[in-house]
């Protein structure tokens, strides 16, 4: 028997401990330069969208990326936070930044109930419910006008009355990135603790991971509600950034396809794959209204791109890019042999037979 | 391992910077006087509001054209920059903060729909910038404490049936209508039309027997038609904008549903409306806040110019645009700037304190930038739809009760 | 520990696949579970193990009835399994397969480091065990079929079963690993595991168990040593489809 | 309380929608029984027809109905091809999950086109007896809703004659009860699921062209009809077409008479709310489907 160390050593080390905390520095040292950078307000604000896009994929990647169970109703999370953040300031007279933290614990609450119908089945019945999830809080929204506002929508207080808009943009995307920081310091704890291990195995197989002795259900709700809780934040903080809350724009499944789209093109299974995805079709969302305005034509765009990505990039750029580098460097590991569970599923099937007759 | 990670994040950390700082920057232009005052304005060419997004740009188009061809305002050319914000909110902020911050127009006017416009005067109050709007006619428009907002149309939306109201309260007992049905759509031009005659009728002793909302994008009103006429009301009243009002009729004429008369906002004013309901038409009322026929001076010269640059008379949406550019004018003429920074705020006093003749007459505004009038009620009779009230301006008599369509 | 069945059925539709079963397995002992294809004992592991929920009957492992219980409550009483066509996790690392076997207990427990110093040498240790330890740092989707076996059991046998269930543990694998995998059940069962096995394949049945249940159409029609199934005239006939 | 004749009308609307979402819904259980996939789609390409149904009425000046004679070969064969092209060439492991993207996908492209071709406008074909109306017993009954629910029930019908009597029918059906099982009779079940995807997309351009005679339509408006549909065959039991049949008439019903006391808009949230009391309750659906569980 060989000494087990020298061999798998590499693959021991939780790999590379720094490497996030290096990228994380290099986040915080783009977040704080970038304001001083921007030409304008009009970009500086850009910026704040493409970050409040940043923390929804973050935020969407605790279930999307670890569990494997594909949401298309966070943006109706995110909804929520923001017209419970709104509400909580006009009706409760709650200050902003308290609202919104309070918020966020409502719209956590409110996903125990949600997942425990949601997730209680496989698959297609999540991605069902998420999706009903979208179009039924639009209907409430619109409909509970006495509440909500309905459709004339909701205006939330400026949480700092009189200041002037670049100095307001300036406040709000220093906040987003310290939200984004929170979100993926949050998503680095899970991704190598047990927990997490445990989620990864639902992911890989669900069945699998319960007969080892997983909680899968407590697993899967547990993180639900975490990505929630975030999604809630980013929300609020958009409520309270942006000022009018109108249930079309708040319970739109467009978001939250745009939210899919970011992540898987990123990377779910990468820390900072969902970023990369925000800032790229953030920027690309930002750049074609400027360049060509608006037209129907964006739809078409996302359902491509959205189409392209799960047939032939499933795995997301970060992945995709990462594999061609070590296949160029042709590193220490000799055997990356990519193989789709399909062949997998179609040897084992072919070793069978062979075995058996 | 470790050099592809670290290259991803200089790309997340680098293209954060250098994409955004990309796509946009280098707008920097100095002012002259020969330079164009570009006016910026949003309005929703696609979506929901396309259709009366687009008069109001055909409004805007002809002021632009009209005022150039005179030797345009201050001797400077008038340019338009118009951006679409698919009836998005959303964009509409985000397109006023590209035209002000980015693209540093001059001017900015408003959008179309209540809705967007709340959103968008906010952009340009915490920019300093003064906004004239062709369609925040709701009230709560005017309770956000915006100073630097005015509303170019002679009424707001609760005040557009203030006529009618005045009209069926004075007859006498026997006929005035003692029920009253109200289907409205969830927006706030919309119900405030309907809820502003509601207000007025209830206080004159007139019972609501059916109240109903329904949200924008409702396409089914078989069952708000069904409690309508289940209910025999003596009058009818719909917020709608154009094709909830075409189909609450047709679901009402389904169920042969006759009342004494029947008012839809906005709907029964639109050149495509008859063919819509098949041409049942018959006695439907409809305000109207501009008519092609007003005497005012400079609607003449209106009807000419549009007609003879758009091949078409200009309706409501076109006439509340063209108002909002000689709202601005005005302004512009007699502050003697127009570009970002204090001129703004001398804009601003100027309209406070004045007042503004227009194509649909003159308009003063009070703190809260809500114009003081009312609208005129128009009725069809026959195959076309006439003014019936105010007495004075008058071109047929209101026909009530109503025949049957 | 004992784990028996009592009057245990399930039927899917019309199709009655285990009907009212009542099975004992020995403690301490080596079991096998054999039958014709299609006579329920997959059906049977599936129910037994919370992974299909019973229409009728009960399961209990010692004093504990586990009847139609979820599955990770099984495996924490100290019953673990395999599968048929074996399921691993193919894109996590063997070790990270075998540390996925550990309980978390509790929320905060649960956010320590999943590659705790400890733990990870136990994983290693039982991947050595297994002799697939030099590939304790690649994807389980790149292995071999034979070396995706092992590393199965290996994670089964990190959560510390008292009970293993073996589904089909020879099926699809070459005869030098055969012998392997048998002389394991063999040592792992005088360490004081108890085991049940599916297996079609006689003689390793013949060879490593102590104890038989045959299974036809659903329930059991004989139990007993090897000796005495193999001459049992019922199970050549459930076999022969007599 | 409402009077006899409102409820009496109501009642009437309420089973005149539901044989239109029955119909829908079938299509929809036609796909999650033979491939484990909920095609979110499905209603914009019922938007796609209603628009194509509107363009004949209004481009071409003849009756909306006929072009079914386009469509509905058109959308069998988009529905053949999509199965093929697309949805067969996922992998197995993840199909449900990538099949739901990619029809979401789809979906989204439709509605851009559309938008791009004929605008965000609301559109409305209009009809010589677009408000001509049948008396029944004191309640109206508009002619466009009764041609609507013919067609429903005809294409419903023929639905059930094609399952139940032919050949194709049978293969149908052996293929969602055990692909394996149809594969070893002999079955081409790779060819009976395109096919069977073919006839699911042709209920959507039947269903559209009959939703397009009394309803405005926009090219967003697919999402206020795959919310109710989704909820119908969750509902019914995925993959049960009785199931969703009844389910939906019962679903349309119940959404026709809540409104008389709780307004359109809340009507709707009948589907939501018995999607979530399914799924929290009895995850199987309540009509017998039993496909539920695992997915």
């Amino acid at each position: 028997m060989p000494n087990a160390s020298d061999a798998t050593a590499a693959g021991l080390r939780a790999p590379g401990k720094w490497l996030p905390l290096g990228a994380a520095g290099l986040l915080i040292v783009a977040i704080a330069a970038f304001p001083s950078l921007a030409p304008n307000p009009y970009i500086l604000s850009s910026g704040v969208i493409v970050l409040n896009w940043a923390v929804l994929a973050t935020s969407w990647n605790f279930v999307g990326g670890f569990t494997g169970y594909i949401s298309l109703g966070h943006g109706a999370l995110a909804g929520l936070g923001g017209y419970a953040t709104g509400l909580l300031i006009t009706k409760a007279g709650i200050p902003s930044f308290v609202a919104l933290l309070v918020a966020a614990l409502l719209v956590a609450a409110l996903a125990v109930p949600i997942g425990f119908a949601a997730l209680r089945v496989r698959g297609a019945s999540f991605v069902i419910v998420s999706i009903a999830l979208v179009l039924i809080l639009l209907l409430v929204f619109q409909s509970w006008s006495s509440v909500t506002g309905g459709s004339r929508g909701l205006v939330v207080p400026r949480p700092f009355p009189g200041m002037l808009r670049p100095e307001h943009h300036r406040v709000f995307f220093f906040l987003y990135g310290g939200l984004l920081l929170l979100a993926l310091a949050t998503w680095w704890l899970l991704d190598r603790s047990r927990f997490g291990l445990g989620l990864k195995a639902i992911r890989e197989d669900e069945d699998k991971a319960e007969s080892l002795g997983t909680p899968t259900f407590a697993y899967k709700l547990t993180v639900f509600v975490v990505s929630a809780a975030f999604t809630a934040l980013a929300g609020g903080l958009y409520a309270l950034w942006f000022g009018d809350l109108d249930p079309v724009f708040q319970f739109s499944v467009l978001t939250g396809s745009y939210i899919v789209l970011m992540a898987l093109l990123g990377g779910v299974r990468n820390l900072y794959g969902p970023v990369l995805g925000a800032i790229v079709v953030g920027v690309a969302l930002e750049y074609f209204k400027v360049e060509f305005g608006n037209s129907p034509l964006h739809l078409v765009t996302t359902g491509l791109l959205l189409g392209l990505v799960v047939m032939f990039m499933p795995d997301g750029v970060i992945p995709s890019l990462g594999g061609l580098v070590q296949r160029l460097r042709k590193g220490e590991q000799s055997s990356i042999r990519e193989m789709t569970a399909a062949d997998l599923a179609e040897q084992r099937k072919r070793e069978r037979e062979g075995a058996s007759s | 391992m470790r050099s592809p990670a670290r290259r991803t994040t200089w790309a997340v950390a680098l293209s954060a910077t250098l994409l955004l700082a990309a796509c946009g920057g280098g707008d920097e232009e100095g002012q002259s006087s020969d330079d164009p005052i570009v006016v910026g304005i949003s309005l929703p060419l696609t979506g929901d509001f396309s259709e009366p997004g687009k008069g109001v740009q055909e409004g805007y188009e002809a002021w632009a054209k009209t005022t150039n061809d005179k030797g345009g305002l201050l001797g400077r050319q008038v340019e338009l920059k118009i951006l679409d914000d698919q009836s998005n909110a959303d964009r509409v902020v985000a397109d006023y903060e590209q035209l002000i911050g980015s693209d540093q127009v001059d001017l900015v006017v408003g959008p179309f729909s209540t809705r967007l416009v709340v959103p968008s005067a906010r952009v340009a109050q915490e920019y300093n910038m003064l906004f004239v709007e062709p369609a925040g006619a709701a009230a709560e428009v005017f309770n956000q404490g915006f100073k630097n907002l005015f509303y170019a149309a002679p009424a707001v939306a609760d005040d557009h049936y203030n006529h009618l109201a005045e009209y069926l309260l004075a007859l006498p007992a026997g006929q005035k209508p003692t029920t009253v049905a109200y289907a409205a759509m969830d927006d706030p031009f919309a119900q405030g039309t309907a809820y502003g005659l509601k207000k007025k009728l209830e206080a004159g002793g007139v019972k609501t027997v059916v109240d109903e909302v329904y949200p924008p994008n409702t396409t089914d009103f078989g069952s708000i038609a069904a409690k309508i006429a289940s209910a025999k009301p003596d009058m009818v009243v719909g917020g709608s904008q154009y094709q909830d009002g075409v189909n609450l009729i047709v679901a009402l004429q389904q169920l042969n549903y006759q009342p004494k008369l029947a008012a839809f906002s906005t709907a029964p004013t639109s050149p495509e409306f008859a063919k819509a309901i098949g041409n049942k038409t018959a006695g439907i009322l409809s305000p109207t806040g501009y008519s092609q026929d007003a005497p005012y001076p400079s609607n003449k010269e209106f009807v000419e110019k549009f007609t003879a640059q758009f091949g078409k008379a200009p309706e409501e949406d076109q006439a509340n645009g063209y108002t909002t550019g000689q709202v601005v004018a005005a302004a512009v003429e007699a502050a003697g700037c127009a570009e970002q920074g204090e001129c703004q705020q001398k804009l601003i006093d100027w309209l406070h304190g004045n007042q503004v003749e227009t194509v649909v007459g003159p308009l003063s505004w009070d703190a809260t930038g809500k114009p003081q009038g009312a609208h005129m009620i128009q009725q069809w009779v026959g195959n076309d739809i006439k003014i019936v009230l105010p007495a004075e301006a008058k071109e047929a008599d209101l026909v009530y009760p109503k025949p049957a369509w | 520990m004992t784990l028996t069945t009592h009057g245990l059925r399930k039927a899917f539709g019309g199709v009655v696949a285990i009907d009212g079963a009542d099975v004992e397995f020995r403690p301490g002992q080596v079991n096998a579970l054999i039958g014709p294809n299609g006579s329920g004992k997959t059906t049977f592991f599936n129910c037994v193990t919370g992974m299909i929920k019973p229409d009728a009957g009960t399961v209990v492992y010692g004093d504990r009835d586990l009847t139609g219980r979820a599955p990770h409550v099984v495996a924490r009483a100290g019953v673990g399994r395999t599968f048929q066509l074996c399921r691993v996790f193919p894109r996590m690392t063997a070790l990270e397969n075998v540390l996925a076997a550990v309980r978390p207990g509790g929320l905060l427990l649960g956010l320590r480091s999943a590659h705790r110093r400890s733990e990870q040498e136990r994983a290693l240790s039982w991947l050595t065990r297994l002799g697939i330890e030099h590939l304790a740092g690649a994807e389980a989707r790149t292995m071999s079929w034979g070396q995706q076996k092992l590393l199965e059991l290996a994670g089964v046998l990190m959560a510390e079963p008292a009970t293993i269930l073996l589904d089909e543990p020879a099926g699809g694998v070459n005869p030098a690993l055969l012998d392997r995998i048998g002389t394991l059940v063999r040592e792992l069962n005088a360490e004081g595991r108890t085991f049940v096995i599916v297996e079609h394949n006689m003689d390793l049945v013949m060879s490593i168990s102590d104890h038989i249940v045959v299974f036809d159409r659903g329930r059991p029609i004989a139990a007993g040593p090897p000796a005495e199934i193999r001459a049992d005239e019922r199970v050549l006939g459930a076999y022969l489809g007599v | 309380m409402p009077s006899g004749a409102l409820l009496f009308q109501s009642i009437i609307l309420g089973l005149l929608l539901g044989g239109l979402y029955a119909l829908l819904a079938a299509g929809l259980t036609l796909y999650f029984g033979i491939m484990r996939v909920v095609m979110i789609a499905h209603s914009a390409f019922l938007i796609l027809a209603a628009y194509l149904a509107w363009w004949t009425s209004t481009e071409l000046g003849i009756d909306p109905l006929l072009s079914m004679v386009v469509t509905v070969p058109l959308f069998f064969a988009a529905g053949v091809l999509l199965q093929r092209g697309l949805l067969s060439r996922l992998r197995p492991v993840t199909l449900t999950m990538m099949s739901v993207l990619i029809t979401f996908a789809i979906a989204l492209m439709i509605e851009g086109l559309l938008g791009y071709a004929f605008s965000g406008t609301q559109r409305r074909i209009q009809l010589s007896y677009g408000t001509a109306s049948l008396e029944l017993f004191g309640a109206r009954v508009a002619v466009v809703k009764l041609i609507a629910f013919g067609l429903a029930a005809v294409s419903l019908a023929g639905l059930y004659v094609l399952m139940k009597r032919t050949q194709f029918g049978w293969a149908l059906r052996a293929t969602i009860q055990h692909r394996d099982a149809a594969r070893l009779v002999g079955i081409d079940t790779e060819r009976t699921a395109g096919f069977g995807f073919g006839l699911g997309l042709a209920t959507a351009a039947v269903g559209g062209t009959a939703l397009s005679l009394d309803t405005t339509i926009y090219p967003s408006l697919h999402w206020h009809w795959i919310g109710p549909l989704m909820a119908i065959i969750v509902v019914g039991g995925l993959g049960s077409v009785a199931g969703a049949a009844a389910a939906a008439l019962l679903l349309g019903l119940a959404q026709s008479l809540l409104q008389i006391p709780m307004g359109a808009t809340w009507a709707q949230t009948v589907f939501y709310v018995a999607l979530f009391a399914t799924l929290a309750i009895r995850p199987q659906g309540f009509f017998g489907g039993r496909l539920a569980q695992r997915f």
